[in-house]
């Protein structure tokens, strides 16, 4: 073989069990299946729903599940799988909103801390430490006493209260790439700041960073649910997993149906996203290791 | 006779193994450590006042609405919540006040805030007491039968922990009021109770609807550490000496397992916090969380900024605690201050 | 001209004591020796002696608290200089560390991580110049085409640290500082290892500057030697005479130590052990 | 001759899953006589350490082992529970190459200590505490009492070996196992360590198995040597003649690859290669595709048969004996 045959070969594919980006273990197809199966319903809502969620049948309130509603109505007489299909969109994009919001913030900030540590380092830490004191719900629960309830202060509060959730983890896998020979290495090889940067730090800290931003997602659904449960959240007639759990007078009456199966989606939703969290956390490990 | 020659040997300047004042570093040590709690608490404390101090709308605007108020009225309630005074000023007198257990009137209710606070903490304390003992005996139960009997057993405690563990409280209770309480009938729906006994009955249901989300996250843990332990080296050797598998497990897997199950107690500890505001509301048990949530629909601002506060400082306190317990537990962190940077 | 010049360098920490106080440490107490071009000095001492960190203040990872270093000629002060700056550093000083297993990004193939070094140092870094020289520096540590795809988990402990000499060869450097990188490989392979650093000593030039615990291999690979104790240099000299007849207490001892046919192990006798006192003055010049 | 300590006879050995059977020993061969020394020598993955745990049973998961080890006559292979653990307590005592890992970092030195006397022999604690202050002494470390009080993060790592040595010995066992028990301390720890150990096993009568990659140091310490490459012995001796006049051209090249302090080489390496795993091996002799020597029959089945006081598993051993002598020492060192 000459240099020309081994520039043909694109230098980055082989074929010694290098680490492919996706290579997921049963398991976490399926929980990945169920991520992307919530995510097209909610996309396709306004297709699928075989109900406008709001309309309101007075006469045909908690109806059993029959041919013209699978699941049966709600005590305004609303379609339950209507509502459920609908409530995907607030449910799944909420969270979504948060962990991205705290990962844009968190992670720059990591990256900054774990690279050059010392003044930076302290001054983040501790941002971060007066952070942690404050439970999610509780400052999401100041939001809505300061500016009323709603979806966007409650997104908003609990962003900045993920964003040590998100911080911490980077900051140490970032301080662990940041001490590694490999980089020591390339610095004094005269590789330029940037370029360590993007092909030495990023990639081998971004794998963790998605695993604790799948893992806080999974938190982040529970959170915002508990909002619009007690709700502080989604407001009005817009149906939410969490605000249909909380369909007290149905329970006590007896018609639990539209709380249960809300209940199971965000089980559901929340078991695929953490299984999935912990999948690619553990994979890390694993990897990090075989290195 | 042998002298330690390793000692001397060792470089200049570095002294192994060397602790001339090993009380007086764990006091520095300790003292730092409150030193950084008390400025935690403070900045706290500030962020609960200003960000209530900041939201528009006044105790003004919640009590008149739009009613036409004299003059003279609208002063003397100016006064009585101290509004025209600049913000630190506010901000140290409600501190100083707090300090003395004064949180203020209620707006709401046009009474101290501490005596409407006092009864609900108390419930609230009982319910998360109450769990947090439950919490730890099935979590760590749990966890440690599934570390130590591989097979079907670790297999059915790790399938029921992994449903459990993505269930969150608000459903759990849901789904245990509609069917234990309202379904069967076996435990009271609303309601804290009256005398000892019979609000245990009345808190058993929350509680167990606290427990378990966070008992099979205490489990997971448990089960992790214990299994890791049990293949450590330390293990190896207590084996290789001939020590009887229950003090292996005892003092070397389970001791050692303490760290990392402290570490996910205390989380949870922190999270009933929270967890019982929820729990509250659905059982509507006349705790904090049902008081906070009845002040935040009312724009109570004081009773709010009482209620954060202290749930913040429990929130912060606890953390505090397992800090402290973790450098019992791991002698490696008891006097860190020693080690080299 | 000297390759390397160190003068009084010297490394301190700030450390706390058992009172939480800070106070500083010197992990290198003002150490001074210069290295001959196309030389090979070794650095030897124990753990805490402060070679590692020397080491580290050679190859600018860490800056000096103080002392003058010159590399080929150059002065050498500020850590983080600017990409130009760096560059030209590289082409003076190269580094190979201890651990093949955390020296090599786990994520590049050998050509990538041989490719990256070539974007900035060679003259003509066109796609098909750096594809060549990736295959000529392979082939100079006894690699081929085949390791050039392969990812650094697939490749043994002693490959590995080929392709980090490799690395340090692909910026043509004049100095190669090599920390303890024969310790960690087995002995048949450090064999090897050590025949390839001679072979390449011999066809380029390098300077070495060889840090190492191992008095052995030092004796096999370097002129000259330094031996270091507590952050302090307390004897130099030919690697030869040096070992052969040490002068200093402790490089005595350190030889003493070594096994070797009809060796046996001893304890140290009581008096010479009473004679070290418990800091700082160690009573080897006594 | 009468009954060895320890015999080991064919020893075999494979780990894992049902999928990917890896074979780790292969038909290994050991006997050690009360109060003698046997070193152990290898390079990594040759199976030594493995050896030295499937004596005391201290197996990784899913490893399975065939062939006999006795003890004192008694198959160890073949004892309860309860059996093993009193072996283990009281006759055969294991020393770990890293003993920051080896110390349950929790507890304290004197714990660490007395647990094996209280727990398994039901000794007063004060009583244990006394012949756990004497043990350190005996180890030279200083001020034992404080020691005692430590925990293992603040003794360095020659301090922390020294520990583990006391503890081994305190049971006073007839056989130490002592897996590289210097390898992460410095050279002049070494000496010192080893010294103590040599000391205080003589004085006890204990026999050792030692383990370790040096087969200088194992020539200094040990009666007698085995070095195994690729899951098996490949050669026996004793030690002093071992390492001047190998019969096993591996054994020739581990030492030939070994820089002197002495002098310098021209040349280092003698083989090329590295050492595989014993999975790794063929049919034929497992050195046989480094070897220099190798020729069409070695890729048949070696088996280690006596040559002069020595057992060698080649072929050729006997002519390249003479090649070796005709050559002068040079082939040696």
């Amino acid at each position: 073989m000459n240099a020309l045959a081994l520039r043909r070969r694109p230098l980055a594919a082989t074929s010694d069990g290098g680490a492919a980006p996706l290579r997921l273990g049963t398991g976490a197809k399926v929980a990945l299946a169920v991520v992307a199966l919530l995510a097209l319903v909610a996309l396709l809502a306004p297709v699928i729903a075989p109900y406008d969620p709001d309309k309101q049948d007075l006469l045909n309130i908690h109806a059993g599940p029959s041919a013209d509603h699978l699941l049966g109505t709600d005590q305004l007489g609303r379609d339950i799988l209507s509502r459920l299909i609908w409530g995907a969109r607030p449910s799944l994009a909420g969270p979504l909103v948060v962990v991205l919001a705290a990962t844009a913030v968190g992670v720059p900030l990591a990256l900054a801390a774990g690279w050059w540590g010392g003044a930076v380092d302290t001054v983040v830490g501790r941002a971060l430490d007066l952070l942690f004191a404050f439970p999610g719900i509780l400052l999401a629960v100041l939001a809505v006493a300061m500016f009323g309830s709603g979806m966007v202060p409650c997104v908003i509060a609990l962003a900045i209260a993920f964003v040590p959730l998100i911080a911490r983890v980077t900051r140490s896998a970032v301080l662990g790439v940041r001490g590694a020979p490999y980089i020591a290495a390339a610095e004094v090889v005269g590789v330029p700041t940037a370029r360590i940067w993007l092909r030495h730090l990023l990639p081998n800290v971004a794998p963790i960073v998605i695993a604790q931003a799948t893992v806080a997602f999974g938190y982040a659904l529970i959170d915002l649910a508990v909002l619009s449960f007690l709700g502080f959240g989604v407001q009005g007639t817009t149906p939410d997993w969490g605000m249909m759990v909380n369909a007290q007078q149905s329970i006590v009456q007896g018609h639990p149906d539209q709380a249960v199966w809300a209940g199971v989606l965000i089980v559901v939703a929340v078991s695929a996203v953490s299984y999935l969290g912990t999948h690619l956390t553990d994979r890390h490990h694993r990897d990090g290791r075989d290195a | 006779m042998t002298v330690n020659v390793e000692r001397n040997l060792s470089p200049p300047g570095v002294d192994l193994g060397r602790f001339p004042s090993r009380g007086r570093a764990r006091a520095l040590a300790l003292a730092r450590h409150l030193g950084g709690l008390v400025a935690l608490l403070l900045a706290s404390s500030v962020v609960v006042f200003l960000s209530l101090q900041l939201a528009p709308g006044s105790p003004e605007s919640v009590l008149f609405g739009q009613q036409q108020v004299p003059d003279a009225v609208r002063e003397a309630v100016r006064a009585r919540y101290h509004l025209d005074d600049p913000v630190p000023l506010q901000y140290l007198n409600w501190l100083a006040g707090v300090l003395q257990g004064d949180f203020g009137v209620s707006i709401a209710y046009q009474q101290p805030v501490s005596t409407r606070i006092g009864d609900a903490a108390a419930t609230t304390v009982l319910l998360a007491g109450y769990a947090l003992v439950l919490i730890l005996l099935v979590g760590v139960g749990l966890g440690a039968l599934a570390a130590l009997r591989p097979g079907r057993v670790d297999g059915l405690v790790t399938l029921l922990t992994g449903v459990a563990v993505a269930t969150p409280t608000f459903v759990a209770a849901t789904l245990l009021l509609s069917y234990f309480a309202v379904e069967l009938g076996w435990f009271p729906v609303y309601g804290p109770g009256t005398g000892l006994l019979d609000r245990l009955w009345h808190l058993t249901l929350p509680a167990v609807a606290l427990t378990i989300w966070a008992a099979s996250f205490v489990a997971r843990v448990t089960r992790a550490a214990m299994r890791e332990q049990l293949a450590g080296e330390h293990v190896e050797t207590a084996r290789a000496r001939g020590l009887a598998e229950r003090h292996v497990i005892r003092r070397h897997v389970f001791r050692n397992a303490l760290v990392p199950i402290t570490t996910v107690a205390g989380l949870q500890a922190a999270g009933l916090i929270v967890g019982t505001v929820v729990v509250d509301q659905i059982f509507q048990l006349g705790g904090l969380g049902q008081l906070l949530v009845t002040a935040v629909n009312q724009s109570d601002f004081p009773m709010v900024q009482a209620i954060c506060l202290l749930l913040v400082c429990a929130f912060v306190l606890v953390n505090t605690g397992v800090d402290l317990l973790y450098r019992v537990l791991d002698p490696r962190l008891r006097a860190a201050a020693g080690a080299r940077r | 001209m000297s390759a390397v010049v160190a003068e009084g360098l010297r490394k301190v920490y700030d450390v706390r004591d058992a009172d939480g106080r800070r106070r500083p440490f010197a992990a290198v107490a003002g150490a001074s020796f210069t290295v001959e071009r196309g030389g090979s000095l070794g650095i030897v001492g124990e753990s805490g002696s402060g070679k590692t960190t020397l080491a580290r203040m050679l190859a600018g990872l860490e800056p000096p608290s103080g002392g003058r270093l010159e590399v080929c000629g150059r002065e050498r002060t500020g850590v983080s200089p600017g990409a130009s700056e760096r560059r030209r550093r590289a082409r003076e000083l190269q580094i190979v560390f201890q651990d093949p297993y955390t020296s090599l990004n786990p994520r590049h193939t050998v050509a990538t991580c041989l490719d990256e070094v070539l974007r900035v140092h060679l003259d003509d870094p066109s796609r098909e110049r750096r594809a060549e020289r990736v295959l000529e520096l392979l082939a100079q540590v006894g690699l081929d085409e085949r390791h050039a795809r392969s990812r650094p988990r697939a490749l043994s402990g002693g490959q590995r640290q080929r392709v980090a000499i490799a690395r340090a060869l692909a910026a043509s450097p004049e100095v190669i500082v090599l920390d303890e990188a024969v310790s960690a490989l087995d002995v048949s392979i450090q064999a090897q290892i050590l025949d390839l650093l001679d072979e390449i000593r011999a066809r380029t030039k390098t300077t070495y500057l060889f840090i190492s615990h191992d008095l052995g291999v030092v004796r096999q690979v370097t002129d000259e030697l330094i031996v270091m104790r507590g952050g302090e240099i307390v004897e130099r000299g030919a690697t030869a005479a040096v070992l052969d007849a040490p002068r200093h207490p402790y490089t005595q001892l350190l030889r003493r130590s070594v096994p070797g046919p009809g060796w046996r192990p001893r304890r140290r006798s009581a008096e010479r052990a009473a004679a070290t006192n418990e800091r700082g003055d160690h009573g080897w010049d006594a | 001759m009468s009954e060895p300590l320890l015999e080991v006879r064919d020893l075999s050995m494979t780990i894992g899953g049902r999928r990917r059977r890896r074979t780790i020993l292969r038909d290994v061969s050991l006997r050690l006589d009360a109060g003698r020394t046997l070193g152990l020598v290898g390079e990594s993955g040759s199976g030594k350490s493995m050896t030295a745990r499937s004596i005391l049973r201290l197996l990784p998961a899913g490893a399975r082992t065939e062939g006999t080890v006795r003890f004192d006559g008694a198959s160890l292979p073949d004892l309860s529970p309860a059996q093993l653990r009193r072996v283990r307590a009281h006759e055969i005592a294991m020393v770990f190459q890293d003993p920051r890992a080896h110390v349950n970092p929790v507890r304290t030195i004197g714990d660490f200590l007395t647990e094996a006397l209280v727990l398994n022999d039901g000794v007063a604690a004060a009583e244990a505490r006394d012949r756990a202050r004497a043990g350190l002494a005996d180890v030279g470390l200083s001020e034992p009492d404080r020691r005692l009080d430590q925990h293992p993060h603040e003794l360095s790592g020659g301090m922390l070996q020294r520990v583990m040595i006391a503890a081994a010995l305190l049971a006073r066992p007839r056989l130490l196992l002592a897996d590289e028990p210097t390898t992460a301390l410095d050279v002049t720890t070494q000496s010192e360590v080893m010294a103590i150990v040599d000391e205080l096993r003589r004085e006890l009568g204990t026999a050792m198995l030692f383990i370790t990659h040096d087969l200088e140091l194992a020539a200094a310490v040990c009666d007698e040597l085995a070095v195994m490459y690729a899951g098996e012995i490949v050669e026996r001796a004793p030690a002093a003649q071992l390492v001047s006049s190998p019969r096993h051209p591996y054994t020739a090249a581990l030492l030939a690859a070994r820089p002197s302090v002495e002098r310098r080489r021209a040349r280092m390496a003698t083989v090329g290669g590295r050492p595989i795993a014993a999975y790794e091996a063929g049919s034929g002799c497992s050195f046989a595709p480094r070897c220099p020597h190798a020729e069409e029959r070695c890729r048949t089945a070696q088996a280690l048969r006596p040559l002069g006081t020595a057992e060698v598993r080649c072929c050729r051993a006997e002519e390249l004996e003479t090649a070796a002598a005709e050559r002068g020492e040079e082939a040696v060192r």
